[in-house]
């Protein structure tokens, strides 16, 4: 039996077009890429101390886009996004210090490693919704915390260091200092700068594809109606799996890079609340939840604050705080949020605009 | 004398959407008025508007002649205008006779003639299965809780929105014989109804509305079927039957 | 190894958990509002009565007499004036907010009492005990339990024979439909915040009496109280009090095979209880 | 490297941490970095301080500390307070070919507790940046069991050693507390390293019971004693002595037990009774505590010597290194330190380490002390034992706990 | 054999009974048009049929395989498209994504390939001057027609329709109804609920009448509607 519309559809190939792009976002995207590839030479270029501030926003911008594509986009609030971070960094201890593998390699296992806690992890956290996942996600946190804390050989609560030549002889760190004569702490530096370069832009790139491709309409289309959505058959369970996995691949590997930054690890600090899930969560609302935008400019706007006023200890907190509230309050959009409503503009843009080859009709524009 | 309650030029939106344009009406003392009109023609948004759950610039309802448009619910309430809402909107974790009793949390001290005992006389069954969890009885008691729980906090207009709903046609009777009670007590009625055969019965007057306006308003002893139907249906129907 | 012992001490201090969980519990039921800050709210309210105590000389039980109003005041306020704006269908901005104050708090108190422990003194009552058949229960600690069982008791009663405890319960039903039977959805909501504070004082005076504290040691006690609220269900505040004892009972028997599971075991039996009844043991029908 | 011009002021890098749960150690830090930078003025030295905080968290402090050496670019770490605070700093410091010297936390914990593997000792590795001074586990165990030693017990002690980074120096199977007990004839109750934070002591006090423990010792965070000591007295655990490490180290805490707090003991690492005198102001121990009680309003507390001391070291360490802007030549220098300072004598190198450690190790004297109610209220700190170091005065001998 | 065939379908929320031994079939191609009291169960009926609710009893056959306990999703990709009586659109999408979306994981295919289908569906509609609007901002009439368009852009087999045509002026309703039956004469199978008769009248070969859960009529349009039963419950004219 034939359905529906498919006969006429043949009829008329070619006539309809899909629109994604703008004219903001193409230049925007040049100006990324062009940002991207000088953003390879800043160690040869800038002080360490720029190299290391460069690090900590490109690690934290990864760690905001994977917690906001969790988020933001599929709905899922979770406060135990620490737990991949340890996981990820205690992998990379692990691997290094028990297997003598060579580090680099260690961080891009140890996403994998994750991605193996966070199977059983999503058994449990699925069965719950809404504030019940948020705090299951928490307590599964803190039950990773507390087993971590319970593994001797890497010790224990004590927590354990990277061994010096560990670092000093990873892959790549050699020639560094061959080539250009750096010395091997600059050279780790430098090195772990690119690790985290390359998985920043990897994530927005990921991010942004993925949003533009169906499972993003799909995702789409599940925050806004899950009832509906399922009943066209978008499989929300499967699509939600999925990205909470891949989250858990992203930010364990970014808690590897961090702590191989560190070189010293502790389950306190690697299963830290307020440094792995509560500052990436002020982030991604500060700059606006659900954009991809959003984040970036948050980590910017929490990078000035801490900057700027972390002497101040614990008023800096209160403000910071305060700011989330206000922020909730008054601008549930966040700093984007203003800022695209007042300009309309989009960077990355996901809306699919149709288009008439024959312009035989007239159709509105998103905003019209 | 000023209105009962009366409406000028009343609108209603919901987020950038109008639901109702510019709609007058009026209800006197002691009147029973129905307003009908097809799904979504705005009637209960209508309703909404006059108990306060959806706020107005306040001159556009006026309660004995005073501006009552921009008080939210727990005032109007307080003034005396209660909402039997449509789909009775019973709280489930509370019994039948809690529902009942919360009826009057705004009214304590307006004393009249409806408490426990005079719902219970007029909805007996209610009085049986007065411990029971609201939601386990059917649609009909359901909807006596919802009109007695109404009732509890003894309005002078009563605001019934779809009262028939689920209900089987011997309890709508028993309802609107209880109407001539409630309506001997002072309070006037405005009632909601797509069943028009029901609202010419028992209505004062009748309003006809659609898509958010007023179409038709009169006497029933004044209209004529085939007016109501372009009313409600839209011109050069499909005569029905 | 003493199994009687165990299980007593598990029982006990399962009551303290309820007490913790108690007021959160209020709040959840009623507002589906996920306080975060409920611990650090508990840690401000030993502070209060520590100052009390402190500047007044005063027993710690009075001083939490004269600080469960100011307590209920500012519940009141933080209700009214910003929680009450977080409600909706959205779960995130109560999060956020409520894990903003958590922050604005904890510092707060840093900036105003410095990180040092404190304790709120009971004198001789801290280490006094009964001797029951063959084991010894500390005074404090049955006190505590005492005290659970009590708050939880008076709530139920005010919830479930009261006019305002009608309100409660339909208000938490369906907003809209309240405010047409002259309830004031966000009055009865800063009244509920407001008890829930008045039930936070009194875990906070056990608190203070029981263990230092010092401004950073909410958070340990809010998981605590979500673990006893959420196994005991939404909405049932006698699921609560079993929460807090599951969980009480799990921390001491896991203790008594070895100390190092501990906590472990506490949060263990959190997610057994959910993996089997993800909404709890005894939900509320409708949700 | 480029040497400093020789006006160019040094710079020195301060962690510890002022706020979070053990801001109590670095409450003395502002008063002894003001009274340095005074005291260098005079001398006619220029030396400049940065001092960060780390927030009690070992995250903040790995991150303050490579602020210092990146962006301060300062020439000398200095680290203080408990290995939470140490270690991260000073295998950043170890990493950055940073001169580092680190002080207040036992040197096993600071030492292996930064090797990568502190479960085989075959592993562990010297370092050549960072440097430690305090005391270590023998000490304490040696000055723990010289009181014990001064009344009769049933030599059957209990120990509460959580999962942090002194519990497990101090419950360690090899280094810590349990062989030496053994050899010592005494009988030690581990029940296992509890977390940190717990509300329940009840299995540990059960076991103590059973086992008819008449000796308690431990290292707690002051809230776990707290909680530890009533349920105890509640339960009927009577122990003769309570000898507890870290916890019982500040007046606050005491004060906090109420009377309870009575004759509890515990590591004394500097006391004003200490006779030592500081190498850069010639001041003793009473002066510095003195000083700072009329500054602060606040009574003396034992980091004030080693904050003291830290600053007293780098300004010799830098005095004498080759060039003050080369990582080797300073660490080089802190390696050949013999200084006398408000502390004691400092020298690395000691031959009585065992060899792994006796590059980075200096020891500092160690005495025991005992909580004494004060007649007004309040509690005074009586040193009772002074086995290891015998020119600390005593104050009296060890009592049994009522 | 029928498309769609109930056997004996009962529910019940608790007490209330909202289907009771509800049995019909409806052939490939037909246009069943549904009618009863405000509350009589139509719509749960459909919530049944598409798997929203689970049935307490009797069973479901669709397209010759037993759908009794399928999911929606399954049921939707098996070529059952339905509309919600409330319309229910995914609001910060536009309307033509939201006809991707049903176009894309309704029938399993790539985006790329349902793109001139929904572009189609939207004139079809005359919903294309709205395409890149977002569906949060279209009138009610507007989220009406989406739910339509997007439940045809599923490319079903058999069409659930719920209350569409209320509300519509004349030439509107004209208008759907036209569209109705174009959909119609192109071989799908519809279902539809609706209170505006004339409009139900004009599609539907037979009709079908509920009354508190029960089927208590049907059969061919007209005869339906001359029946006393219809007459007083349903119209409550007097007889
Ligand atoms: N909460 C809401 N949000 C958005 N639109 C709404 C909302 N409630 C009603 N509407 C719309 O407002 C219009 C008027 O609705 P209303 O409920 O007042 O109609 P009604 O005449 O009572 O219809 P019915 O007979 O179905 O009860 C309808 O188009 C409806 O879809
Ligand atoms: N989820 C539910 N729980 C309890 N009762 C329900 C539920 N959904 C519907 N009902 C009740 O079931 C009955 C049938 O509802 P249904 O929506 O099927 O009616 P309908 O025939 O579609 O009516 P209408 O013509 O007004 O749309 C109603 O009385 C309704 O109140
Ligand atoms: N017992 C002690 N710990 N004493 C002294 C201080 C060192 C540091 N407090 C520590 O963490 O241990
Ligand atoms: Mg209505
Ligand atoms: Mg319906």
């Amino acid at each position: 039996m034939t359905t529906g519309f498919q006969a006429m559809t043949n009829e008329r190939t070619a006539r309809w077009r899909i629109e994604t792009r703008t004219t903001v976002s193409r230049i925007f995207t040049m100006f990324l890429f062009l940002a991207a590839a000088l953003m390879i030479f800043a160690p040869f270029v800038v002080s360490r101390g720029v190299i290391q501030d460069l690090f900590f926003i490109l690690t934290m911008l990864t760690l905001a886009q994977s917690w906001n594509l969790l988020a933001g986009y599929a709905g899922l609030i979770s406060v135990g996004q620490q737990l991949f971070v340890g996981c990820g960094a205690y992998a990379l201890f692990g691997l290094v210090i028990l297997t003598g593998m060579d580090p680099v390699l260690a961080v891009l296992l140890a996403g994998l490693l994750a991605a193996a806690v966070a199977v059983p992890t999503a058994f449990f956290a699925f069965r719950l919704y809404g504030p019940y996942f948020a705090i299951g996600t928490w307590v599964i946190a803190e039950v990773g915390r507390l087993l971590l804390a319970q593994w001797k050989t890497l010790g224990g609560g004590t927590g354990t260091s990277m061994p010096r030549d560990a670092t000093r002889d990873m892959l790549g760190a050699a020639a560094l200092s061959d080539w250009f004569g750096m010395r091997s702490s600059v050279a780790a530096d430098a090195l772990a700068y690119w690790m985290a370069l390359v998985l920043a832009s990897a994530t927005i790139i990921f991010v942004y594809r993925l949003l533009c491709s169906k499972h993003g309409l799909g995702l789409a289309a599940v925050r806004d109606n899950e009832t509906a959505a399922r009943a066209l058959g978008v499989d929300a369970q499967r699509l939600k799996t999925l990205i909470y996995l891949l989250t858990a691949i992203i930010t364990g590997v970014v808690g590897a890079l961090i702590y191989l930054q560190k070189a010293r690890i502790s389950p306190d600090a690697a299963f830290s609340l307020t440094d792995w899930t509560a500052y990436v969560i002020f982030i991604v609302v500060i700059g606006g939840i659900g954009t991809i935008e959003g984040p970036i400019l948050g980590v910017l706007v929490f990078f000035v604050l801490q900057n700027a006023f972390s002497s101040f200890g614990s008023w800096y907190l209160l403000a910071l705080g305060a700011l989330a509230i206000v922020t909730m309050l008054f601008a549930p959009r966040g700093v984007w949020g203003l800022i695209s409503d007042r300009t309309g503009w989009e960077l990355f843009p996901v809306r699919r605009r149709l288009k008439d080859g024959s312009s035989e009709y007239e159709m509105g524009g998103p905003h019209g | 004398m000023a209105s009962l309650v009366e409406t000028r030029g009343l609108t209603a939106f919901y987020g950038d959407f109008q639901a109702v344009f510019g709609v007058d009406i009026r209800l006197e003392v002691g009147e029973t008025i129905a307003v009908i009109g097809a799904n979504g023609a705005g009637k209960s948004t209508l309703m909404r508007s006059l108990a306060g759950v959806i706020a107005n610039s306040a001159e556009m309802v006026l309660h004995r002649g005073e501006p009552i448009g921009a008080l939210g619910a727990p005032d109007v309430v307080r003034r005396g205008i209660a909402l039997v809402p449509e789909g009775r909107r019973l709280f489930p974790s509370l019994t039948v006779e809690e529902n009942l009793l919360i009826g009057s949390y705004g009214r304590q001290v307006v004393a009249g003639p409806w408490t426990l005992e005079s719902i219970y006389a007029l909805f007996p069954i209610l009085k049986e299965r007065r411990r029971n969890p609201a939601t386990a009885l059917s649609g009909g008691q359901q909807q006596m809780v919802a009109i007695g729980r109404a009732l509890m906090s003894n309005p002078d207009v009563l605001l019934c929105d779809e009262l028939n709903l689920g209900l089987a046609p011997v309890v709508i009777k028993d309802i609107y014989a209880a109407f001539a009670k409630i309506k001997a007590s002072g309070a006037a009625i405005i009632i909601v109804e797509q069943d028009i055969v029901q609202a010419l019965k028992v209505a004062d007057r009748i309003y006809c509305m659609m898509e958010g306006r007023i179409t038709l308003t009169g006497r029933p002893s004044e209209l004529d079927r085939a007016d109501i139907h372009a009313a409600y249906f839209g011109a050069g129907t499909h005569e029905l039957a | 190894m003493n199994w009687l012992d165990t299980l007593l001490q598990g029982i006990l201090l399962g009551g303290l958990y309820a007490l913790f969980a108690a007021g959160l519990s209020l709040v959840f039921g009623i507002m589906r509002l996920v306080n975060l800050a409920h611990g650090d709210l508990i840690v401000l309210a030993a502070f209060l009565i520590m100052l009390i105590v402190s500047s007044f000389g005063l027993n710690p039980f009075v001083a939490a007499l004269i600080a469960a109003p100011l307590m209920f005041g500012l519940g009141w306020v933080l209700q009214y004036y910003l929680l009450n704006r977080t409600l909706g269908k959205d779960v995130l901005p109560p999060l956020l907010v409520t894990f903003g104050l958590s922050i604005v708090i904890q510092n707060g108190l840093l900036e105003a009492f410095t990180a040092d422990s404190r304790r709120v003194s009971a004198g001789s009552l801290e280490t006094a005990s009964v001797q029951i058949g063959s084991v010894n229960a500390g005074l404090m600690p049955l006190l505590t339990f005492a005290s659970a069982v009590l708050v939880i008791l008076a709530l139920n009663q005010l919830i479930y024979r009261t006019a305002l405890g009608r309100a409660f319960r339909a208000t938490s039903d369906d907003v809209v439909t309240a405010s047409l039977m002259g309830i004031r959805p966000n009055s009865i909501f800063a009244v509920a915040t407001g008890l829930a504070m008045m039930i936070v004082t009194v875990a906070a005076l056990y608190l203070g009496m029981r263990a230092n504290f010092d401004p950073t040691a909410g958070p340990a006690r809010l998981i605590y109280a979500f673990e006893a609220v959420i196994i005991g269900g939404l909405g049932s505040l006698w699921g609560t009090l079993a929460g807090g004892v599951i969980l009480g009972l799990a921390q001491t028997i896991g203790a008594a095979v070895n100390p190092e599971w501990q906590i472990l075991a506490g949060h263990v039996a959190f997610l057994l209880v959910l993996l089997f009844r993800p909404r709890g043991l005894f939900p509320r029908a409708v949700d | 490297a480029p040497a400093i011009a020789q006006n160019a002021a040094i710079k020195l890098g301060y962690v510890s941490p002022q706020t979070g749960p053990l801001a109590a150690f670095g409450e003395a830090d502002k008063f002894v970095i003001d009274s340095f930078l005074a005291t260098t003025k005079k001398l006619g030295l220029t030396y400049e301080v940065v001092v960060k905080d780390s927030q009690s968290n070992p995250n903040r402090a790995a991150e303050v500390a490579k602020e210092l050496i990146v962006d301060d670019q300062v020439n000398l770490m200095l680290v203080s307070s408990t290995p939470e605070t140490t270690n991260p700093v000073s295998t950043t410091c170890e990493g950055e070919q940073m001169p580092c010297i680190s002080t207040v936390a036992p040197w096993q914990p600071w030492f292996i507790g930064q090797q990568g593997n502190p479960g085989d000792p075959s592993s562990w590795k010297p370092f050549d940046y960072a440097y430690h001074f305090f005391w270590g586990l023998e000490d304490i165990i040696a000055v723990f069991t010289g009181m014990w030693g001064q009344i009769d017990t049933n030599k059957k002690v209990g120990g509460l050693f959580p999962n942090d980074g002194d519990g497990n120096a101090w419950g360690d199977k090899v280094v810590g507390f349990p062989p030496v007990l053994e050899k010592l004839g005494y009988g030690l109750t581990d029940t296992g390293r509890y977390q940190n934070l717990t509300d329940d002591f009840s299995a540990q006090i059960n076991a103590f019971k059973q086992a008819g423990t008449d000796i308690l010792t431990g290292v707690m965070i002051p809230p776990d004693l707290t909680t530890f000591w009533n349920q105890a007295k509640q339960q009927g655990l009577k122990p003769k002595i309570a000898s507890i490490g870290k916890a019982l180290l500040f007046p606050q805490t005491v004060e906090a037990l109420g009377d309870a707090g009575h004759n509890l003991s515990t590591e004394v690492w500097w006391t004003p009774s200490h006779p030592f005198t500081s190498s850069l102001t010639g001041e003793t121990a009473v002066t510095v505590a003195n000083a700072f009680t009329k500054s602060t309003g606040r009574p003396w507390t034992q980091p004030i010597g080693f904050a003291h001391a830290l600053f007293e070291i780098a300004v010799d360490v830098m005095k004498r290194a080759g060039g003050v802007g080369d990582g080797d030549a300073v660490a080089k220098a802190i390696g050949e330190t013999k200084l006398d300072t408000l502390v004691g004598p400092i020298a690395w190198g000691n031959e009585k380490l065992p060899p792994f450690a006796q590059k980075n190790v200096a020891k500092t004297p160690l005495v025991g002390g005992q909580w004494r109610l004060k007649s007004g209220g309040g509690y005074d700190l009586v040193v009772v034992e002074n086995g290891l170091a015998p020119n600390v005065p005593l104050g009296g001998k060890l009592e049994v706990l009522a | 054999m029928p498309i769609l065939e109930l056997k004996s379908v009962s529910k019940s929320f608790g007490a209330l009974i909202v289907a009771e031994g509800v049995s019909f079939s409806v052939e490939p191609g037909e246009a069943l048009g549904v009618i009863g009291p405000n509350g009589a169960g139509k719509s749960t009926l459909f919530n049944l049929i598409n798997g929203n609710l689970k049935v307490a009893g009797g069973s479901i056959q669709f397209d010759g395989r037993d759908v009794t306990h399928t999911p929606p999703m399954q049921r939707c990709l098996a070529g059952m498209g339905r509309t919600f009586q409330i319309p229910q659109p995914f609001e910060r999408l536009t309307a033509y994504e939201n006809l991707l979306v049903a176009g894309a994981f309704g029938t399993r295919q790539a985006e790329a390939h349902v793109v001139d289908l929904c572009a189609d569906i939207l004139v079809e509609t005359g919903l294309i001057a709205k395409a890149n609007v977002a569906a949060g901002s279209l009138s009610l009439l507007e989220r009406k027609r989406l739910e339509l368009a997007r439940a045809l852009a599923t490319q079903p087999k058999l069409l659930l329709l719920d209350e569409i045509a209320g509300g519509l002026t004349e030439g509107e309703c004209r208008q759907l109804v036209a569209t109705i039956k174009r959909v119609h004469q192109r071989g799908v199978a519809i279902i539809w609920i609706e209170h505006v008769l004339h409009a139900l009248t004009a599609v539907a070969e037979r009709l079908l009448v509920l009354n508190f859960g029960r089927v208590i009529g049907i059969g061919a349009a007209d005869a339906i509607m001359a029946s006393s039963d219809v007459r007083e419950i349903y119209l409550g004219m007097e007889v």
